[in-house]
């Protein structure tokens, strides 16, 4: 598909690439200067988790249109452990003011939607939207 | 050199890298760079003024305006920096009270805690899980020379408070040993403890039934508590376990009907807390048939093992956002 | 137009007058401003792309480089931002927690609500403060037909746990009236329902007495509780009330010794838990005797306006900062 | 004194004065920009304190010397209706959050040194210190 980008999570640089692809889609969609940065923001954390937790993984940036609404969805996608306890992860951790980084609860906050499935030895597969104002 | 010495150095040096490649390099290290200073417990003002000392290190020839423009940003973020300080205490306060929470759920199981009787010819399993640290779900075994007594409660409202009742309602239980056979008699009883003892805000929901382990008669009574089944294993099907009563707690003198079932081989009686079977999901609420499809899937198994399987389940349905504590009961009568 | 809307106007109209004229006012104007975002939930990543926009627009001449190394700071300031959300959140579940354990302690104050005895030629006064939201300790009075009881009782651990540890303790007392008077035996009953059913790394300390309201002679037994003072009119000396005993909740078979003493007319029984007497203040801790010298002091006022005072003073003395639950109960033989 | 000066606060715009006395004072004893901020931001919440509260009231800002450490003093005064419980109004509120201000536990934070005393209808004094570092 055109509107569907790929970038392979292996080492960290290609978190820098997630980030740099990530925000140039932001840009081109017409997101200002801080939804662009909270969009990278989110897109880091995602890619920072399979990198730490997962080994490896993917990253899916697709611009989306429904009902007239554009938007950018990102899908960060593992093989890895995958999360035994969700409820737990969901919790407003502590991780931001442990210099932890943003945890998922903040990767829902800098985006409007969010979903996640995960199956302990499978993998996990996290869903989130940003739409444009 | 530690982080707040090397600060400056620092932030000059990816600012400086940034402004000439303007690449996402540069970008995640500041983001590196903001998770370090968080951690180091630098306060978004200082952020702000080092930003401009090394801007009029980089640009000696600055507009002074511009540089003056930056005591008043300094100005604007100091109640955020406030904030975030505050933020910092919010969090340990936080970190002690949900500690000490936990030691409280400790010390609720140890005082809850009840053993599932053995008794030939009988399989029981139980599992009782709170929606947050402490269960406002209470249930209790007690087991006899001829027969087992089943408590299950459920406190209307959660947490807290709801423990402080159940510790109550389980240090009534201990001691009115005498008339235990007769389940109207233990609500009765319960009642007046509750209503003499307890905010007339607070409510609770209570089944009691005896199990005749020589005759195999379930003798019960219900004070408002969310009917249990009774699986009939000769027809396969599930019956409400109706039997009426007002809650606990509302009228000092209400009475009980106490009412019998004779159980046989094969047939299982299910006890639950309203927990199980009021759960929300994304497509409304559960129906108590998805309870008893369960059950049927599960027959096969043992007790405690399908009370955990059907949890699972549950949990799964709910998302992992359990609204309710959850406690479910099967015995089964195996010959 | 509202807030948002008015954001970078305002924002630029108050910077503008800061660069004109560099003075307080605008810098006051700042802070409110700051005020009113934070309440309008505002992050502070996007102050600074507010702040970059409004210099453009003042200075449509500025570096270009120093523009963009607002980008910078923005990157910088997200995890500042996130945090101060967290901050929000965090808030909004404390005051939930908050609302729970006052429900809580209202809840407690029910269970163990005591009604001071009224008896002839006794002046009975008592007063128990948590010190934080749930009391620890505990106290109750029974009125029997020749006599009082008087239970005191401190739970080691503060809070929500505590809390849990003494309904229990109010149940298993309710549920031993005949050997009520008999304080060994009141405790060595306690003691097993303790060691029973609470965790082994909670203790509880106990003082229990019984008053013979013919006769005079207060009979008494204590768990490794705080001592109390019998006051001797006559001689005007306060001594300790001595009692050995150990901790409730250690050793199954402890056996408690039973004291006696005879009350005259003017004597004083002084009970209180370790808060009262183990008080840090800046000075270091609080002696005994200070508690006997107010005692002394307020000695011509009812007992209950006695208690009362006594923790005025002591809550002034502790910089209003109480570390420990405060219990302390007073009985005078009048005639 | 020469090393004491005092605003009397009546209006609102005393609020201001006593900031730009406190700010002159920092920034004369060599005090860093951040510090100015915070010494300022504290004169204002205690200035604004007794504008709001007590009706009227005084601050007296003084440079004080201490084994050689050279600080900043602020004494707000006021004979207003004084705090009844001082254990409530330390504990961290929850005025920044809402807008209202730092509050005195916020004041607390922003100095070193904190001392109140106050007694029902008779008023209160606030006595808080920053050291030059
Ligand atoms: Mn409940
Ligand atoms: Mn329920
Ligand atoms: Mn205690
Ligand atoms: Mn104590």
């Amino acid at each position: 598909m055109e509107n569907e980008s790929y970038v392979k999570i292996i080492t960290e640089w290609d978190i820098v690439a997630a980030r740099q692809l990530g925000r140039n889609v932001a840009k081109e969609l017409g997101f200002g200067t801080v939804d662009q940065a909270r969009i990278t923001t989110a897109i880091s954390e995602l890619a920072r988790n399979i990198y730490l937790y997962a080994g490896k993984g993917e990253m899916q940036i697709e611009r989306i249109n429904k009902f007239g609404k554009k938007g950018l969805k990102v899908i960060a996608l593992d093989n890895g452990p995958g999360i035994d306890d969700i409820r737990r992860v969901m919790e407003d951790g502590f991780s931001t003011s442990g210099g932890l980084g943003a945890g998922l609860p903040g990767v829902k906050r800098l985006m409007d939607d969010f979903d996640i499935t995960s199956s302990v030895g499978k993998g996990t597969t996290i869903q989130v939207v940003k739409w444009l104002r | 050199m530690d982080f707040k010495d090397s600060l400056e150095s620092d932030y000059r040096e990816i600012l400086r890298s940034y402004l000439k490649e303007s690449n996402e390099i540069a970008l995640y290290r500041g983001q590196k760079f903001s998770r370090e200073s968080i951690k180091q417990q630098i306060s978004p003002e200082e952020i702000i003024s080092l930003h401009c000392r090394v801007l009029q290190d980089l640009f000696p020839d600055i507009q002074k305006e511009v540089l003056s423009s930056f005591d008043f940003l300094l100005e604007v973020m100091m109640d955020y920096g406030l904030a975030y300080q505050e933020h910092q205490s919010l969090r340990d306060r936080q970190l002690e009270i949900k500690s000490e929470i936990q030691i409280a759920a400790n010390v609720q199981e140890t005082l809850l805690e009840t053993k599932i009787p053995q008794v030939k010819h009988l399989d029981i399993g139980a599992i009782s899980v709170p929606a947050k640290q402490i269960n406002g779900d209470y249930h209790h075994f007690v087991q006899d020379e001829e027969s087992i007594s089943i408590a299950i409660a459920d406190v209307i409202g959660k947490g807290i408070p709801a423990a402080l009742c159940m510790s109550m309602i389980k240090y009534a239980m201990d001691s009115l040993p005498e008339s235990r056979r007769n389940p109207h008699h233990v609500l009765e009883n319960l009642n007046r403890v509750v209503e003499n003892n307890v905010d007339p805000s607070m409510f609770i929901t209570m089944f009691y039934g005896v199990y005749d382990t020589i005759k195999h008669i379930f003798t019960y009574a219900s004070a408002g508590h969310e009917p249990g089944f009774y699986y009939n294993s000769s027809t396969d099907i599930f019956e409400d376990i109706i039997a009426k009563g007002l809650v606990l707690g509302v009228d000092q003198d209400v009475q009980y009907h106490q009412y019998e079932k004779q159980i046989e081989a094969g047939d299982m009686i299910v006890l639950l807390s309203d927990g199980v079977t009021e759960s929300r999901t994304e497509e409304g609420f559960m129906e108590r048939s998805v309870i008893t499809d369960l059950i049927r899937e599960y027959r096969d198994l043992p007790a405690q093992e399908m009370v955990e399987k059907i949890y699972r389940n549950y949990e799964r349905a709910q998302d992992f956002q359990i609204r309710d504590d959850f406690t479910l009961i099967i015995l089964r009568r195996e010959v």
